[in-house]
């Protein structure tokens, strides 16, 4: 199953949140979309995903669009089963009131309704799946941390047995340890299953670990895409090159790259005046 | 944004969006009153048997055989040069009514309104300021006042104050200005009680959640006076909550005092409206029941207009965008 | 002097969390010096740095010693607290946005403190807010007093905040993650005005973060801290080639890193390794080391006792096996 | 953005919420207690009640507080307790009958507002307003104006009156709630709108909406009462407080003021439980949604 975006655009009042953004995601495959807050990343991803509408252009998965609104409760399970989502926030991103089995017992019934014994492997199944235990199934979300619940919530994503799974900052939240937990999970999942990603984020390091491809938004646009390693090596763009360059580093100098930053904006618009 | 510009945009708005509220309610009103069973020609002729003659001149007199939309049309544009019709109860303008017995209400409705405001304010930032035994027993005292209706309050007041010291009379509205604040302390105070209470708590709410704020966790790392920083920062920016809520009570007041109008025999509007239920006299009732609603939605556009000025964040043209 | 001297500094908050916020903390700032506290969250850096200011959590228990520029910070109040605040010490936030009244023009937030504080007339103090406001490189700074907060982008009410500290001249100013709510260009920008602010005025920083990375490159020392305890504390560049306790460690082949220079082209990525576990809440106190549970080179000692700060060669560690392991690397 | 430190705002929180409830716990319980007995004395007043509500004795006309008369008797020889104890039943139905419908409608209107959003949204905000516009009393009045004196009238005004403020708390609670990434979750994964609604986001504004309905009780109290004492809500010889607030007024002036100050003193009682109940609910709500 491939995921292929055309000519995607949003409008927010006078705000062009995206334009004209045209991507693929193979099958299996996984690309890192990348930008800061107000470049369209999340629009995008929000717009694949069904939870917003775009003014124009197509999400084309095997040869159906989905953009347009499901029709009926067949076609609302079967781009379920296309697509899921992660969210940045695991702790907002799960139902207070239920507990780990009760959230994913939820799903399984939606999708494969079998008997309450087949319900109770597959979500043990899926606990499994993340490197969760007896405690952390029976817990609440508050009752959790960080890192757990956004186990949950991939978890519950992979109750549907999605193809492609859509990872909106899923790691920003996370402090580093835990971060590089959830990341070596999602490189595991990915090798084991063979699901595809779609990996929003602003962060270019933790893109490079998760992804072959990437491209690099900008107030809406995509300014640069292609396989990550090169684009980490060799940005063609002086907006990836700013990006790059704002990563702290050893021997990193924030004076210059403010100044490459300055002169970008002196080019391009400029959105940062007071 | 050129504020200046969009200003006049904004008021003509809100009186826009006010005046199609007062349309919508005074059409209510007036054909509620209508629908009603029981007709007001039977309450004009007090049951005699009169000839059929005799019942439609009074029914042409009232104009109670047109449609309602006619008699609610000549009813509004009366209202707007003064003419509320005429009362059935007394047989005699209701506009003179209002007149005679407004002064009454609205004094009642100032006077107490300033009990409340500077009451409740003090009560409330004492409360936020000084956490332990004063907030505790500024809470304790707050909460059994809201709790307090001015028609229960009335009791220990004219126990106390009225039969007991004998220093406020109980009954009437006296001559004079000092005179009738005299006869209307105790009503007064009657209707402020609870509204003190209410006012108090939420000043206090108001205050905490802004005490509890960053930027005055910044202001006092910055070594400003606590005073200062109360002040200019706490106080300040709890007036919008408290702002809003003031008009939502201030607005309120006019019909808290018809019930107290009652309790202290005072002849204000409250007590019309109270005989001229009983006696289905409808156009007072219209009359005084389109005036708390109008009460209402002016301190409401008030409190509105005066909204940008409080937090300017407000734009002018989006309207409170929280 | 020493700029900040914290001795054995202990917080503790009974009616929120079981163990300390904040245990056992000492830790120095040079006259001049940029030292980084790194840690994740709950580490307790943030109430560390907050002590400086003499700003600690309402009923807490503190005990230790915090000297700012020789005076004593812990049972100041009133006037002396206020006049630390107003002449030693400020502080840049985290969210600017948060930090900013945002009923007041920006202007108002420049000059309040002056006025109040120094009995500046109220043009003197708006003279001085433009100046300071040109320096952190705010354009037209004399229109910029007259607006309000939501008017400005996050980064340059950043730069506000910075002008604000900068006003106090103090001998010591805090910066509590102040790029982590920013986007990423604009953290460089910020960092550059805040270091250049700082060199110019020889004042000592104490830079907070989780970004290990980041503290590497701007500061000249580091601690970092791990449950409220400073379990290793070393100039910059040596924690970097040579971290000694296994959190900081941990820490550094957890983070994501872009390639350097020379295997840039390659797709290979040398995998990620994590620090196992989790952080400890604010509601477990185990007896022993905090980072015991998560350490991959844990002995029994370590769950009985908690280990002493050992300082070796300008690096202080905190680990029952620090001497096996400095002695691995020398 | 990135990993934060939440630790000082953490803590803010959480001690922010230590001073929010000023007067302790212990207050909640009393509070329940108080309502326990009001109710069981409503429901058991034919066992409690040590006479009849409308059993007159005119020797015993204004009779202060004795052994026969517990809490003395009124104008007309009627015992004070026995006429408390019936008229608990009005006085505590009438605002049952007020927040349960109100509750029921504004709830519906309100998250059928902010889920649908647009031209449905537009027109119950707008209805929302117009009915703001009367302050609850004063429609009530009307009401009675139309229909005449009796519990009905009041109680199907007030609910009119009551409903757009639950309907504008829900809805932005609604809002609010819907906008969190578990409900977008949902979606994605295949929920019909219905099932989101009411088996995940509706739930999760109860304790809110619960909060609020308390609340309204103890002010739904005191307008009833308030057209009882004007003589518009409940008739005599019915017993109910507010009435019994009016027809003992006078004796006030005699010196007795037992009669008249007692039911005033259950309604205060009432309401300051409801209100002490229904600030604990906000507190756990606000509680709850600190991570």
């Amino acid at each position: 199953m491939s995921l292929q975006v055309a000519g995607l655009s949003k409008r927010y009042g006078p705000l062009l949140a995206v334009d004209d953004v045209t991507f693929t995601v193979e099958d299996g495959g996984a690309l890192g979309l990348v930008g800061e807050s107000g470049s369209g990343k999340t629009t995008t991803a929000r717009i694949i995903a069904g939870l917003e509408r775009a003014d124009a252009g197509t999400v084309m998965v095997d040869g159906a669009d989905r953009a347009g609104p499901a029709r009926g409760r067949g076609q609302r399970l079967n781009r379920a089963r296309q697509i899921q989502m992660v969210f940045q926030d695991p702790y907002l991103s799960l139902d207070p009131r239920l507990t780990t089995t009760e959230a994913l017992g939820e799903i399984v019934a939606l999708h494969e309704p079998g008997s309450r014994h087949s319900r109770r492997h597959r979500v043990a199944e899926l606990l499994d799946q993340v490197g969760l235990g007896q405690r952390e199934a029976a817990a609440l979300p508050r009752q959790l941390s960080g890192g757990q619940r956004q186990r949950v919530a991939i978890a519950r994503t992979l109750a549907a047995r999605p193809r492609l799974l859509i990872l909106d900052e899923a790691v920003a939240a996370l402090d580093v340890s835990i971060q590089a937990q959830i990341l070596n999970l999602l490189i595991d999942l990915r090798r084991q299953t063979g699901i595809g990603y779609l990996f929003v984020s602003h962060d270019l390091a933790v893109v490079r670990y998760v992804t072959e491809q990437v491209a690099v938004m900008h107030s809406g646009r995509i300014v640069e895409q292609g396989a990550t390693h090169e684009v980490l090596a060799r940005p063609q763009h002086a907006y990836t090159r700013l990006l790059l360059a704002s990563v702290p580093r050893r021997g990193w100098d924030p004076a210059a790259v403010s100044r490459a930053r300055r002169d970008l904006h002196d080019t391009t618009s400029d959105k940062e005046t007071v | 944004m050129g504020a200046a510009a969009s200003i006049p945009r904004f008021v003509a708005g809100r009186v826009g969006g006010l005046l199609l509220t007062v349309g919508v309610t005074s059409f209510l009103i007036f054909s509620a009153t209508h629908l009603a069973p029981g007709r007001p020609e039977e309450f004009l002729l007090r049951g005699r048997p009169v000839s059929p003659e005799a019942l439609a001149a009074v029914r042409a007199q009232y104009h109670l055989d047109d449609p309602l939309l006619v008699q609610y049309w000549r009813w509004i544009t009366g209202v707007f040069t003064g003419d509320f019709g005429r009362s059935l109860q007394f047989r005699q303008d209701v506009g003179g009514l209002l007149a005679s017995r407004l002064p009454t209400t609205l004094l009642l409705v100032g006077y107490a309104s300033l009990m409340i405001v500077l009451v409740g304010l003090l009560l409330g930032v004492v409360a936020a300021l000084r956490p332990g035994k004063l907030d505790r027993s500024i809470m304790l005292i707050s909460t059994v006042a809201a709790a307090t209706p001015g028609f229960v309050a009335v009791i220990p007041l004219s126990a106390v104050f009225a039969v007991g010291l004998g220093w406020f009379p109980v009954f009437g509205n006296g001559e004079g200005l000092l005179d009738r604040l005299w006869h209307l302390t105790l009503p007064a105070v009657a209707v402020a009680v609870s509204v003190v209470g209410l006012l108090a708590r939420v000043t206090r709410s108001a205050m905490l959640a802004e005490l509890s704020r960053e930027h005055v966790e910044v202001a006092r790392s910055r070594g400003l006076p606590f005073g200062s920083v109360v002040r200019r920062h706490a106080l300040r920016n709890s007036l919008g909550p408290i702002t809003t809520l003031s008009g939502l009570i201030v607005a309120g007041l006019f019909v808290a005092t018809f019930v107290i109008e009652v309790a202290f025999g005072l002849s204000g509007l409250g007590s019309l409206l109270v005989t001229a239920v009983q006696a289905k006299d409808f156009p007072v009732v219209q009359a005084i029941t389109m005036i708390g609603v109008l009460a209402f939605v002016v301190t409401n556009l008030l409190v509105d207009l005066l909204y940008p000025l409080i937090d300017p964040r407000v734009s002018l043209r989006a309207g409170v965008a929280r | 002097m020493t700029a900040l001297a914290i001795n054995n500094l202990t917080v503790e908050l009974p009616a929120v969390a079981r163990r300390p916020l904040v245990a056992d903390v000492t830790l120095q700032v040079g006259a001049g010096e940029v030292v980084g506290l790194v840690g994740e969250s709950g580490s307790g850096k943030s109430v560390t740095a907050r002590a400086a200011l003499g700003l600690f959590p309402p009923s807490a228990q503190v005990t230790g010693s915090v000297r700012v520029a020789g005076t004593e910070v812990v049972g100041l109040t009133g006037q002396a607290l206020r006049r630390l605040r107003a002449e030693q010490v400020a502080m840049v936030f985290q969210d600017p946005r948060a930090s900013i009244n945002p009923l007041r023009r920006v202007g108002d937030f420049l000059t309040e403190a002056l006025r109040a504080n120094r009995g500046w007339s109220k043009a003197k103090a708006l003279t001085r807010a433009v100046e300071l406001l040109t320096e952190v490189g705010i354009a037209q700074p004399g229109v910029a007093v007259r607006k309000y907060p939501h008017q400005f982008s996050g980064g340059m009410l950043q730069r506000v905040m910075i002008a604000s500290a900068l006003a106090v001249e103090p001998v010591l100013l805090l910066a509590d993650e102040p790029t982590t709510a920013l986007d990423v260009t604009t953290q460089a920008e910020i960092l550059a005005t805040l270091l250049s602010a700082q060199a110019e005025r020889a004042m000592a920083m104490l830079f907070v973060t989780h970004d290990l990375e980041l503290a590497a490159t701007i500061c000249d020392r580091i601690a970092v801290m791990y449950a409220g305890r400073i379990v290793e504390e070393q100039p910059a560049q040596r924690l970097f080639d040579a971290p000694q306790h296994p959190y900081t460690r941990g820490l550094l082949t957890a983070t994501p890193k872009l390639p350097a220079g020379g295997d840039a082209a390659s797709s290979d990525v040398a995998p990620l390794v994590p620090v196992a576990g989790r952080p400890l809440s604010l509601a477990e106190n185990p007896a022993g080391c905090a980072f015991a549970p998560r350490c991959p080179i844990v002995v029994d000692d370590c769950a009985a006792a908690t280990p002493v700060t050992r300082v070796r060669d300008g690096a202080s560690v905190a680990c029952h096996r620090a001497d096996e392991l400095i002695g691995r690397d020398a | 953005m990135t990993a934060a430190s939440a630790t000082p705002g953490l803590i803010r929180r959480r001690v922010g919420r230590l001073r929010t409830g000023a007067l302790g716990g212990w207050l909640n319980i009393v509070a329940l207690a108080v309502l326990t007995v009001f109710v069981l004395a409503a429901v058991f007043a034919d066992v409690v009640s040590p006479v009849g509500p409308n059993d007159v004795s005119l020797s015993d006309t204004l009779a202060p507080i004795s052994g026969e008369h517990l809490l003395g008797a009124d104008q007309s020889g009627r015992d004070t307790l026995s006429r408390l104890i019936y008229g608990a039943r009005g006085s505590l139905l009438g605002p049952l009958a007020v927040v349960a419908g109100s509750t029921l409608l504004g709830t519906a209107f309100g998250v059928w507002a902010a889920w649908r959003g647009g031209v449905v949204d537009w027109l119950i905000s707008r209805s929302t307003e117009v009915v703001f516009a009367f302050p609850g009393l004063l429609l009530a009045i009307l009401a009675v104006a139309m229909i005449g004196p009796g519990l009905t009238a009041p109680v199907v005004a007030m609910v009119i009156a009551y409903t757009p403020y639950i309907a504008r708390l829900s809805r932005s609670a609604a809002l609010q709630e819907a906008a969190k990434p578990y409900i977008a979750a949902y979606r994605v994964q295949g929920f019909s709108s219905l099932t989101i609604v009411a088996r995940h986001l509706v739930p999760n504004i109860v304790p809110l909406l619960l909060a609020q309905s308390t609340l309204n009780f103890g002010y739904a109290l005191l307008d009833l009462a308030a057209l009882s004492y004007l003589g518009f809500g409940v008739q005599p010889p019915t017993p109910d407080w507010g009435t019994m607030i009016r027809e003992n007024q006078q004796a006030v002036l005699e010196g007795v003021w037992q009669p008249s100050l007692v039911p005033g003193v259950c309604i205060v009682l009432v309401v300051v439980a409801f209100t002490t109940l229904g600030e604990a609910i906000a507190d756990r709500v606000a509680r709850r949604d600190v991570p």
